[in-house]
């Protein structure tokens, strides 16, 4: 199997059947249909591959897997490295899966410049794959720059009314980010010669540059994610985006960020890490609650989910820097679940924008009763984004805070108060939404989810709900590599993984017998 | 095998119903949803007689849920005593409810939806009980907390129910952030939240400290603390009590079920759950007192004024839950839990009652249009006598034992708190009275003010509505009597009159403890009861087990034997004085309440207005935070990040553009002039910088 | 052997022997001579294939080295002339500018040009500078019956003949300073122990009046001027090669004889670069000229070329030069889609012009928007490796505040390609254009656009010439 | 002495000439002052010992750039009565850079390093200035020469290509037409009757 | 002071060139002057080449100021040239109204 180059394949494979829409041709509705198929057989086959993967992924390993390197550019440093491991192997996954998604959430719904559409949909997978499995820095930065054009162009083309702004605003806010981090690689590179990441993982760098190459490095990473107060480009872009737009905006490319700390940031600059920490604590803990006070003031639905994402990326970045089994677990798991949770609650946005063509809340309501089989799934997507527990998003955002916890109790209890924030908002919205009074005929007369609708909501709403009874695959799978990287990162801090006190069974009997 | 469908049969029911209750319509989910829970409540009781009265608790391991390090949490049944205690009367209470619902909702809508919440709160209240560990009850404390919100709107289209129902999963999950920082307490303290780890170790931390936000505290004392805070959520004490007079918007059967029998008193199953680890936390006790002393009092003065039906019922359980708690924090867990399964008992009788009548009023529910009905509806009427009686604790009745057990047992706890709990609860006890008086006098006697349109209507509900309501009726009589023995340590001394009173307990106390040190053996327990004959007479230690912990130095409730005299009847005279005076005031001389709000109109309005708990938090917290979140948005967000962030630099940016594509002036001498000053400038740094040049 | 001048000579002969045709056959003989110049470039470019990259060789006196970078950079010369030569062929007869001394001024140039960067000697520089740039006074202002022509000529021409006066004044002063004018001579004379005052201001004076010809900060008032004011193919040939030519003497210059003086150079090399930088990426926010548009963004991007000497590295050089071969390619590019696009016969040169051309003519608009993301920088394009490369140089050459202030300026330059793009996909078309794509700027546009996806490929073949290239001068 | 004398006449003359090119308000006078500021600068070319250069100094520029300047000047016929306001407003600013630029140049030049003469001078150049040049532009500098070369064409083709115009409508004498022209080919007679004028014809 | 030595040329050469310079961008009546202060600026290049090789003894400098004449003859030629071709577009060659491209 590790013959087999299957991470190049399940990267290329979407740009191969971009070209591959290339050249069909026409204009007629045959031609459309065809064109549909093509894209849909397309990311269906790739996740089909990363399925495949999945099954034949070690879950005791925490090394690479699936390894391909080959020469690129020869002299410079900077080789075709692919691989993945326990870290980056559900953000693959994920990001196979919900591409064919976003085609069939466009199937009837997109018919403008259908076939460029879906090309850049298909380049978009290609990018978003490509990042997760690359293992040299700058394989890295290319994918991960890279998915700023199709999704600049989805957003700009595809969009609402203030397209132009949102994207503009999308584009250079995150490519700002991201160049900073490219002079930090360069630096990198001179310093080691080489752009291969696990051998910048080994390489150890004087603590003071360490500092500049982590705030560089999370200038891109920051925006990417987003954390508070570089997070404004995030609304507006999910506002604007077309409905698949947003599902792989907020299903796959937030998770870059996250990503992207826990591959560079914190195992390369353990010292700056460390030293940044009350900084991140801070920021997660201002964009948790701040972002969800903000989200309650939001009438416009995507705008309020796309706030919460910016919240529940908060976790994400407490769980990631609390530096714990838990929270570094809890923040992969979070980022997972909450690509397939907010992805889906973007699908379902998008099913009865798709209807009544507007975003405002209090223009729809009582959908119950007209849409049961929406409401319901709704209703358990809602959950999921609150995280009760049972859903996806109860065990992420739960480690992540229990990480935290263990290093800081004071940034996890206000951290937690966005849970009950979190609840108010998405409660809010739910009972305008699908619950309340009649508002309008137009709402009313809607039709429940068409076949199609239900095909794409049944695998997100189970796993929404598996992932939350049973996330022991996931987290099973996630353990040894994270493992492995907090392991060296103690190493090279020199400190002890902090480990709770382990009880020591003394029997019971004795307490009851003074 | 089959002790696991007493807590999957409802999942399965609530599946089925959900998934397929739409194709084989609403007959087949009543149908399944009330085998399921009948299921589970035979399997319940099955399981009492094996595992209470068995004495042998057992773990069903389903499977591995987090696994994340050392934090590691499986899907455990859980069933001990405390557990089975809680599931027979879950599962009974429930499957009442799920009967009385069919007849309750015959002319709703969506009846299959409504059966399926029901059984999917059974469930998640079954996973609460049966939970092995922290986060499997804290997943069943959230599943309830899901299922009623879910019934609370149950009529979404209704604005009231959908607000009330946001707002007591809201208001809940401030409770839930208390628990769920307990759980990572429990977890940084103990290492595990596995139940057994955390109380075989509790002894051994009770001196540690805990540092949190930077202050050392009390490890034990603080988690105490923040479990509590959960419980004050979910039970509705004073302070996160707010939800829960809202929650009546839900159809009755939910307020019988959820709000007064089974959800609500998780969190004193809750705390009693973690006796061993309060056990070592007096200060969490002492907290836990006080919060359920003043809640049982603030609870029942404004019951006194309400006019809803259910309102009033409502507050009544609120301070019925405020007597269970302060029971626990005088480390009667067991007088707790006592009170805890009668008022199941009787409040879901009372609620389920007043649903009938609801039902028979076509759905009207303000007292003052109601009156003149008990001839009409006697069924119902005299199962809310049964209920009132029992909840005021009239003698021989279910409340009586219980409520008097509490309150003895606080006056025995001998702390300053303990005596301020016991006249609290004398003083509540009283209003208990009188305002369930005032509800059936209301209610049912007087003159008609309602229109004769309902009037006519008024009817005895069906069977399937009344045969639950004897159930319990029969629960809220004998319950107390029967279950008395296992719950104190010593059979009641009024039932036992006629035997052999004073020796005969302090014989079996003395076995008991004999009995305490070499755990007690099967044998040895069944020759106690076969001491008493024909009762089934219980004791404390081998009827909860080791599922409650209480320190020999705490045991109130042993104690509670030996109070004065006066302590025992004074409640019960409290009572008979609260029953008299709504007699007065609302039979006999109808003027004195008008009286008493003329004279006393501030408190009366305190009262009325339930002590502005709405109006302040309304004020203080939920009016400022969606005005914050305005705020942060329109001027943090838009006007200040923006601002200065993007928006802002983006507009620098073009103005700078703008005034560099100016200075390209296109005037060619100006173009000469760049070219001139830029070379000098290149010629001076390079001459003086690197010291070519001085003039010197 | 042959000469190693054989194809400047052949070019030169081939270019006189045409002049004659042209001058007795007069406009018949556009087309003609238009495709025998194509011609001539290619043969040119291919007379050189047969050099190996042995010993530098001195000829002519001193006056000319021929060694790899001096082939390389012929090549492509060569290669940049024969693109824009290419472009021009159908636009000039689209345009009615008939004029058979086009083609010939176009050659004369690029032989200048061509010894620009072979130049071994100051007073070789000099001429072969003049001969190329007095060529382009002319071609800007070629389109004599137009006002913006001719204005664009004239700036040109003044601001060219005083920035050729600066240079001249630093070539005095050099040689006055070191007693030569021979590269060798004054590199042996600037021995890096004694540094003469004069020898330093002079080599300022020299680098003002070359990074004129590259247009870098503060010598770049003409660019936008004469990019707009002269004829699009004339404006495509300034694009695309006279800054290679320059920037090869600069080089030449910088490792060469004033190799001593490098810590000097760099320091202006750095305000001259961060400059460049930052007034091309923000004067171009303003524009409405697509032409103008260009002429920023290739200010701005001759300052990223620039980082890459600031560390005087060999891999710095070569990466210039793979910023220079590919720059040249989107620029040709670029200009292959601009000079194609035409609504009702006119030329289209406002960016809002374009607006809608994703839908009417989306090959096109999309080659375009490829482009103008490489330009950007944005990867996979091949735009990407080249700011890649020259970035690395200068970190590893510890110029952070350099390179930070540089990919900062390259995010402000982005918002300008994206504009274009915005109008050309986002925005609703405002009129039909006409698709008269001429088959010369076809092949040029997709072999530039194939050429930037298929090098994040395949980089390695001209990653190692220009390394080649660089190495060869670090003997 | 004379020399010294020489120097500073002819730098004198150079200067104020110089200023007269850039100042004078009438571009003729400009050329004028011009074409003295080159003949004082051949003057110093001589007291420098290149007398070649000098020479070609005046026939070049005195010869033929400067006339062609006055060709072009009287040309286009500019008016040039007007000095336009504003011009004024950098001369401060202009003067204040232009003197620091002397001021640095003049520091520069106080440290010229005085490079060793080549003591053993050529005796070609110890001969005749002319000579030298003569020996080594055509061989050493034969690859400039070649260049220059193509500059003049250069030079050439762009003056014709810009200014050339062949207009319609100019009259061409066309000899050979003029000359096989025929009596009869170019004159018919016609008869025209009295009192009917030549309107009919 | 009574002896005259290179720097006296060269100091001669640099207030030519400066001259020059300031014709340029203090000209503002005709471009023809402009290109006339070109001139200036080469024949201050042209004093300096031929001071060093005077002074250096070698003949470099005097070869290149022959070559610099040639240039600024071929570049006034050309120079003169596209200013005529502007006047017939313009009307006229002051400085002022060669301002139609900008910004």
């Amino acid at each position: 199997m590790n013959e087999f180059p299957i991470l190049s394949l399940m990267t290329f494979l979407p740009l191969i059947g971009a070209v591959l829409l290339l050249l069909v041709r026409g204009q007629s509705e045959a031609a459309m249909f065809r064109i549909k198929m093509v894209a849909l057989l397309v990311s269906g086959l790739t996740f089909i591959l990363s399925v495949v993967m999945l099954v034949n992924f070690d879950p005791l390993i925490a090394e690479f897997q699936f390894v391909e390197k080959k020469i690129w550019f020869e002299s410079v440093g900077i080789s075709y490295h692919m691989g993945i491991d326990g870290i980056s192997l559900f953000f693959v996954v994920l990001s196979a899966f919900l591409t064919p998604i976003c085609i069939l959430a466009s199937w009837n719904s997109v018919s403008m410049r259908l076939k460029e559409y879906l090309i850049a949909f298909l380049m978009l997978e290609t990018f978003m794959i490509g990042t997760f499995c690359a293992l040299d820095a700058i394989l890295f930065y290319l994918f991960f720059e890279g998915v700023l054009i199709p999704m600049f162009i989805i957003i700009g083309v595809w969009g609402g009314e203030r397209r132009v702004y949102a994207s503009f605003k999308f584009f250079l806010y995150t490519l700002l980010g991201s160049v900073l981090m490219l002079v930090a690689l360069l630096t990198m590179i001179a310093q080691t010669g080489t752009a291969d990441i696990p051998t910048l993982m080994g390489a150890e760098f004087p603590p003071h540059m360490q500092m500049w190459l982590w705030l560089a490095f999370f200038s891109s990473f920051a925006v990417k994610m987003p954390m508070w107060p570089v997070h404004t480009w995030l609304p507006d872009a999910h506002v604007e985006a077309p409905t698949a737009g947003s599902v792989i905006l907020a299903g796959v490319l937030l998770k870059m960020g996250g990503y992207g700390f826990l591959r560079f940031s914190v195992p390369m600059f353990p010292d700056a890490t460390e030293y940044f920490i009350p900084m991140v604590f801070g920021l997660s803990v201002i964009a948790i609650i701040y972002t969800s006070l903000v989200a309650l003031a939001q009438q416009d639905m995507k705008k309020m989910i796309a706030y919460s994402s910016v919240a529940h990326m908060g976790f994400v970045t407490l769980g990631i820097f609390s530096l714990n089994m838990q929270g570094v677990q809890g923040a992969v798991f979070q980022m997972i679940s909450h690509g397939v949770v907010s992805a889906a609650l973007f699908l379902a946005i998008g099913v009865v924008y798709n209807r009544l063509h507007t975003r405002e809340i209090n223009r729809y309501g009582n959908l119950s009763k007209n849409m049961p089989i929406y409401a319901c799934v709704f209703v358990i997507l809602m959950l999921g984004s609150v995280g009760l527990p049972g859903t996806s998003g109860f065990v992420g955002e739960f480690l992540a805070l229990l990480g935290a916890y263990k290093v800081d109790t004071l940034t996890a209890t206000l951290a937690a108060t966005g849970v009950v924030l979190g609840a108010a908002y998405m409660l809010l919205l739910t009972r305008k939404l699908v619950f309340g009074p009649k508002v309008n005929d137009d709402a009313a007369a809607m039709s429940d989810m068409s076949f199609v609708e239900k095909a794409y909501f049944l695998p997100l709403v189970v796993l929404v709900l598996w992932l939350g009874v049973a996330p022991a695959y996931v987290l099973d799978r996630t353990a040894p590599a994270i493992e492995n990287l907090l392991e060296q990162y103690h190493t090279k801090l020199g400190t002890q993984v902090p480990q709770v006190p382990q009880v020591q069974n003394e029997p019971v009997e004795n307490e009851m017998g003074e | 095998m089959i002790d696991y469908m007493a807590v999957f049969a409802p999942l399965i029911a609530f599946l089925l119903a959900g998934l397929l209750g739409r194709k084989f319509g609403d007959a087949f989910s009543q149908v399944v949803t009330c085998a399921g829970v009948l299921l589970a409540a035979m399997i319940s009781v099955k399981l009492f007689f094996s595992v209470v009265l068995g004495m042998s608790p057992q773990t069903l391991p389903v499977m591995t849920w987090i696994s994340s390090g050392d934090f590691e949490v499986a899907w455990t049944l859980r069933m001990d005593q405390l557990s089975v205690l809680m599931m027979c009367v879950v599962n009974i209470v429930s499957a009442c409810v799920h009967f009385y619902s069919i007849g309750y909702m015959s002319h709703d809508e969506s009846k299959s939806r409504f059966m399926a919440y029901l059984s999917l709160f059974t469930f998640a209240m079954l996973m609460l009980v049966t939970a092995d560990n922290l986060l499997q009850l804290f997943f069943g404390w959230e599943g309830v907390g899901l299922a009623s919100y879910l019934l609370i709107g149950f009529w979404y289209h209704k604005p009231s129910a959908n607000a009330a129902s946001v707002k007591a999963f809201i208001v809940n999950r401030v409770g839930d952030l208390g628990l769920t920082l307990g759980i990572m307490t429990a977890f940084v303290i103990f290492g595990t939240i596995q139940f057994d780890g955390i109380f075989n170790a509790a002894a051994s931390k009770s001196s540690d400290m805990f540092t949190f936000f930077g202050y050392e505290f009390h490890a034990l004392t603080l988690l105490c603390l923040l479990l509590f805070i959960g419980a004050v959520g979910k039970s509705a004490q004073l302070g996160l009590h707010t939800w829960l007079p809202d929650a009546m918007e839900g159809p009755t059967p939910v307020s019988a079920l959820i709000h007064a029998a089974t959800m609500v008193t998780a969190g004193v199953f809750l705390v009693a759950r973690f006796s061993p680890v309060f056990e070592y936390a007096p200060d969490a006790l002492m907290v836990v007192c006080l919060f359920g002393a003043v809640t049982a009092f603030v609870a029942a003065t404004i019951g006194m004024t309400q006019f809803d039906i259910k309102r009033v019922i409502a507050y009544s359980t609120m301070s019925q839950l405020g007597y269970m708690f302060f029971a626990l924090g005088v480390s009667a867990y067991s007088a707790a839990m006592f009170h805890l399964v009668t008022h199941a008992f009787f409040k879901a009788l009372l609620f389920l009652g007043a649903g009938s009548v609801i039902h028979a009023m076509s759905n009207e529910q303000d007292m003052r249009k109601m009156g003149g009905i008990w001839k009409l509806i006697p069924f119902t009427y005299i199962m809310m006598w049964i209920g009132s009686l029992a909840l005021a604790g009239v003698p021989f009745f279910a409340g009586y034992y219980s409520k008097d057990l509490i309150l003895e047992s606080a006056w025995a706890s001998h702390s300053w708190f303990g005596q301020f709990a016991y006249w609290m609860g004398i003083a509540a006890a009283a209003m208990t009275a009188f305002y369930s008086w005032r509800l059936i006098i209301m209610t049912f006697h007087g003159k008609p003010r309602a229109d004769h349109h309902v009037m006519d209507h008024v009817h005895e509900s069906p069977a399937v509505m009344t045969v639950p309501l004897a159930v319990l009726a029969i629960g809220a009589m004998f319950s107390g009597a029967v279950l008395y023995g296992g719950f104190s340590g010593v059979p009641h001394e009024l039932t036992l009159h006629h035997a052999s009173s004073g020796e005969m307990a302090s014989e079996l106390e003395e076995e008991m403890e004999i009995a305490t040190e070499d755990q007690i053996k099967t044998p040895v327990r069944e020759e106690v009861m076969a001491t008493v004959a024909g009762l089934p007479l219980l004791d404390k230690e081998a009827f909860f087990g080791k599922s409650i912990f209480v320190q020999k130095v705490n045991d109130t409730v042993a104690a509670a034997h030996h109070v004065a005299t006066w302590v025992k009847i004074l409640p019960v005279i409290d009572a008979g004085f609260g029953l008299l005076m709504a007699y007065l005031a609302y039979m006999f001389i109808p003027s004195i309440p008008a009286f008493f709000v003329r004279v006393f109109k501030p408190i009366y309005i305190l009262l009325y207005r339930k002590w502005f708990f709405d109006e302040i938090y309304e004020a203080v917290l939920v009016k400022p935070i969606v005005a914050l979140g305005k705020g942060l948005w329109i001027g943090g967000d838009k006007a200040l990040i923006d601002g200065l962030g993007p928006d802002g630099i983006a507009a620098v940016c073009r103005k700078v553009g703008q005034m560099v594509s100016k200075f390209q002036s296109g005037f060619v001498y100006q173009y000469a002039f760049v070219m001139m000053i830029g070379l000098l400038a290149l010629v001076s740094w390079i001459a003086f910088a690197t010291g070519l040049l001085n003039f010197s | 052997m042959v000469s190693p001048l054989m194809p400047e000579i052949f070019t030169v002969c081939a270019g006189l022997l045409l002049l004659m045709l042209g001058a007795l056959r007069g406009t018949s003989s556009v087309s003609f001579i238009l495709s025998a110049v194509v011609a001539i470039f290619a043969v040119g470019g291919c007379l050189l294939l047969g050099y190996d990259d042995g010993r530098p060789l001195d000829t002519l006196g001193g006056m000319i080295i021929v060694d790899g970078f001096s082939v390389w950079m012929r090549l492509v010369i060569f290669a940049g002339l024969l693109v824009s030569t290419l472009l021009s062929v159908s636009w000039l007869k689209e345009n009615q500018v008939l004029k058979f001394e086009i083609p010939l001024l176009y050659l004369l140039s690029g032989v200048g040009m061509l010894f620009m960067v072979s130049a071994n000697n100051l007073l070789a520089l000099y001429v072969s500078l003049e001969l190329s740039s007095l060529c382009l006074y002319v071609l800007a202002a070629v389109r004599r019956d137009r006002l913006a022509s001719a204005e664009a000529g004239l700036k040109y021409f003044i601001l060219g003949a005083l920035s050729s006066g600066l240079l001249l004044f630093g070539i005095s002063l050099v040689y006055g300073f070191t007693g030569t004018l021979s590269y060798a001579g004054i590199g042996a004379a600037l021995s890096p122990l004694e540094l003469p005052a004069g020898a330093m201001v002079g080599m300022v004076f020299i680098l003002a009046g070359l990074v004129f010809k590259i247009s870098g900060v503060p010598f770049h008032m003409w660019t936008p001027d004469v990019y707009q004011g002269a004829p699009t193919s004339v404006t495509a040939l300034f694009a695309i090669v006279p800054k290679v030519a320059a920037f090869g003497l600069i080089i030449r210059l910088l490792t060469g004889p004033f190799a001593s003086l490098h810590d000097q150079a760099s320091q202006i090399l750095i305000f001259v670069a961060l400059g460049s930088m930052i007034v091309g990426a923000f004067a171009g926010l303003a524009q409405q000229n697509f032409k103008r548009l260009i002429a920023y963004s290739s200010i701005a991007n001759m300052g990223y070329a620039l980082l890459g000497l600031l560390s005087g590295e060999p891999e710095g050089v070569a990466s210039v030069i793979l910023y220079l071969m590919i720059y040249m390619i989107m620029t040709a590019g670029v200009f292959a889609v601009l000079m194609g696009l035409k609504r009702q016969g006119v030329a289209l040169e406002n960016i809002s012009d374009f607006a809608g051309l994703g839908k009417k003519a989306p090959f096109m608009a999309y080659s375009l928007v490829a482009l103008l993301f490489s330009m950007s920088g944005l990867p996979p394009m091949a735009g990407f490796f080249a700011k890649l490369f020259v970035f690395q140089a200068a970190v590893a050459g510890g110029f952070f505040t350099v390179a930070v202030l540089g990919v900062l300026a390259s995010v402000v330059a982005s918002y300008y390609y994206l504009r274009v793009i915005k109008v050309m996909l986002f925005d609703e078309p405002i009129g039909a254009f006409d698709c008269d794509c001429s088959i010369s700027r076809k092949i040029v546009m997709v072999g530039s656009v194939v050429f930037i996806l298929v090098f994040t490929v395949l980089p390695n073949a001209l990653l190692d010439q220009a390394q080649i290239a660089a190495g060869s001068l670090f003997p | 002495m004379i020399g010294v004398i020489a120097f500073y006449l002819f730098s004198f003359l150079l200067l104020v000439s110089a200023f007269f090119v850039i100042s004078a308000r009438n571009p003729v006078y400009s050329v004028l002052f011009l074409i003295l500021a080159f003949f004082n600068a051949a003057g110093l070319f001589v007291l420098l010992g290149a007398e070649f250069v000098a020479m070609i100094l005046v026939i070049v520029y005195v010869g033929a750039v400067a006339v062609l300047f006055l060709f072009v000047v009287m040309m286009l016929d500019i008016n040039f009565s007007d000095l336009r306001k504003g011009a004024m407003q950098f001369v401060p600013f202009g003067l204040a850079l232009g003197g620091l630029l002397l001021a640095e140049l003049v520091v520069l030049y106080s440290a010229w390093p005085e490079i060793p003469a080549q003591t053993a001078i050529d005796p070609a150049v110890a001969v005749d200035n002319t000579r030298a040049l003569g020996a080594v532009l055509y061989t050493d500098y034969v690859f400039p020469f070649q260049v220059s070369g193509l500059i003049l064409l250069v030079a050439m083709i762009g003056a014709i290509v810009l200014t050339h115009r062949t207009r319609s409508g100019v009259l061409r004498q066309k000899v050979a037409e003029q000359v096989s022209r025929q009596q009869s080919e170019a004159m018919t007679i016609q008869k025209v009757s009295s009192g009917a004028g030549v309107d009919h014809v | 002071m009574f002896e005259i030595g290179l720097f006296h040329y060269l100091t001669l050469a640099a207030l030519l060139f400066t001259m020059g310079v300031f014709g340029i961008f203090l000209n503002r009546k005709n471009v023809i002057v402009i290109l006339m202060s070109i001139e200036l600026m080469l024949l201050a290049v042209n004093i300096n080449f031929v001071a060093f090789s005077s002074f250096l003894n070698d003949l470099s400098g005097q070869i290149f100021t022959m070559f610099v004449l040639t240039v600024a003859a071929a570049e006034a030629a050309i120079g003169l040239a596209i200013l005529v071709t502007f006047f017939r577009n313009k009307g006229s060659i002051a400085v002022e109204d060669l301002s139609s491209l900008k910004g």
